[in-house]
């Protein structure tokens, strides 16, 4: 198990009621955890539409985890 | 040449006045502005979130590669956040250059990419009372379950 | 929807609010810029002289084509005549629209018409205190005698 | 012969010395005009280089003339 911090933005954070948690998880990745998330809080969004961000910058998929990794799901951005 | 997110309303006198340079030929700037409809609905007002970070790092990055590749003197972007209303200015870009083409070409690169990869996301209010968070819909996309 | 000849400063503020409207999404602008060098020469001021009624009748065309080609809501041209310095604004063209491919097309087209059909012409002053009509040489120029 | 009025702008004008003359001439058209005070007046655009307009608009070469036509000779432009 790992300590993982998750923040969540625009249509994610509305669907999971709140902007920040930290958990613990035994996912290997960002798309495992995403998994578990949208499973256990009825998230619409499929991983295929998202990007993932560790610690502040851009990660490719699956995007690995480490202990106390800061974790974001970006949806389909709209800015402009 | 920076790009930023602002909470507060934009001043484009300001920040075309920050692109001021005796060599400079050319401007070209580009802004987005609330409109009152999208896609056949009418819109009241909206909302724009960032994850502020990583939005600025990216947008310097775009801002990077567009002065590495095209020949332009100075490059200005601002995107707000929070919630705007129909007319407020959402995005400024500014780009000056020595001649003309590369000034467009700069410009509309600038809010080509930021569009596509700066995290921004946009809440629409519609005068019905329902709200959407544009590009997220998950029914008839081919993306979707 | 206007093109215009203007002997005194233009006023970008004012200018650009001429073409707000709440159906517009996107709003592009050109600005022409006295530049401090030519073709590798040091450039200290210039004059634009303008056959008047016919640039402002050809230019009047060049907007109406432009706006039957593009899907674009207003557009706003003004060219100055007149002794200019350095940094001074010669042309302004703004164009708002529903969404930003047309008003960049639409921008960039005005431009390039304008400068290439409405009898406006430029005398530039050199640092060494000569000066030449652009584009009027007629030595190294394959159309010349 | 007829009567016609000739403006000068930008080069053709300091060339010439002045913006605007009344003159008769033979010339049938505008071309055969520019010829004449090309060669009167050492004008150094050819007429190539030029475009007519006529009575405020363009005409296309050779741009017959009529008599009290008002003439404009224009060089290459240079706005923006």
């Amino acid at each position: 198990m790992k300590t993982v911090h998750v923040h969540y933005f625009a249509l994610l954070r509305e669907q999971r009621g709140l902007s920040q948690e930290t958990l613990a998880t035994s996912a290997p990745d960002a798309a495992a955890l995403y998994a578990e998330l949208r499973a256990r809080h009825g998230l619409t969004l499929p991983v295929e539409r998202l990007r993932a961000a560790i610690n502040g910058d851009f990660a490719p998929w699956p995007a690995p985890l480490k202990d106390n990794d800061e974790i974001v799901f970006i949806p389909p951005v709209a800015g402009g | 040449m920076s790009f930023h997110l602002s909470t507060q309303p934009l001043d484009p006198v300001a920040l075309k006045a920050s692109l001021a340079d005796a060599h400079a030929g050319a401007c070209v700037t580009f802004e987005g502005w609330v409109r009152d409809h999208n896609e056949g609905r009418p819109v009241q007002s909206l909302d724009y979130e960032a994850y502020a970070p990583l939005a600025e790092k990216e947008g310097a990055r775009i801002v990077a590669e567009t002065l590495a590749r095209f020949p332009v003197t100075r490059v200005v972007c601002v995107h707000r956040t929070g919630a705007l209303r129909i007319g407020d200015l959402a995005v400024w870009i500014g780009v000056a250059s020595a001649h003309r083409a590369a000034a467009f070409d700069a410009c509309r690169t600038l809010i080509d990419e930021i569009k596509a990869r700066v995290p921004v996301w946009k809440k629409e209010h519609y005068a019905d009372g329902t709200t959407e968070w544009i590009n997220c819909a998950t029914r008839g996309d081919h993306a979707g379950p």
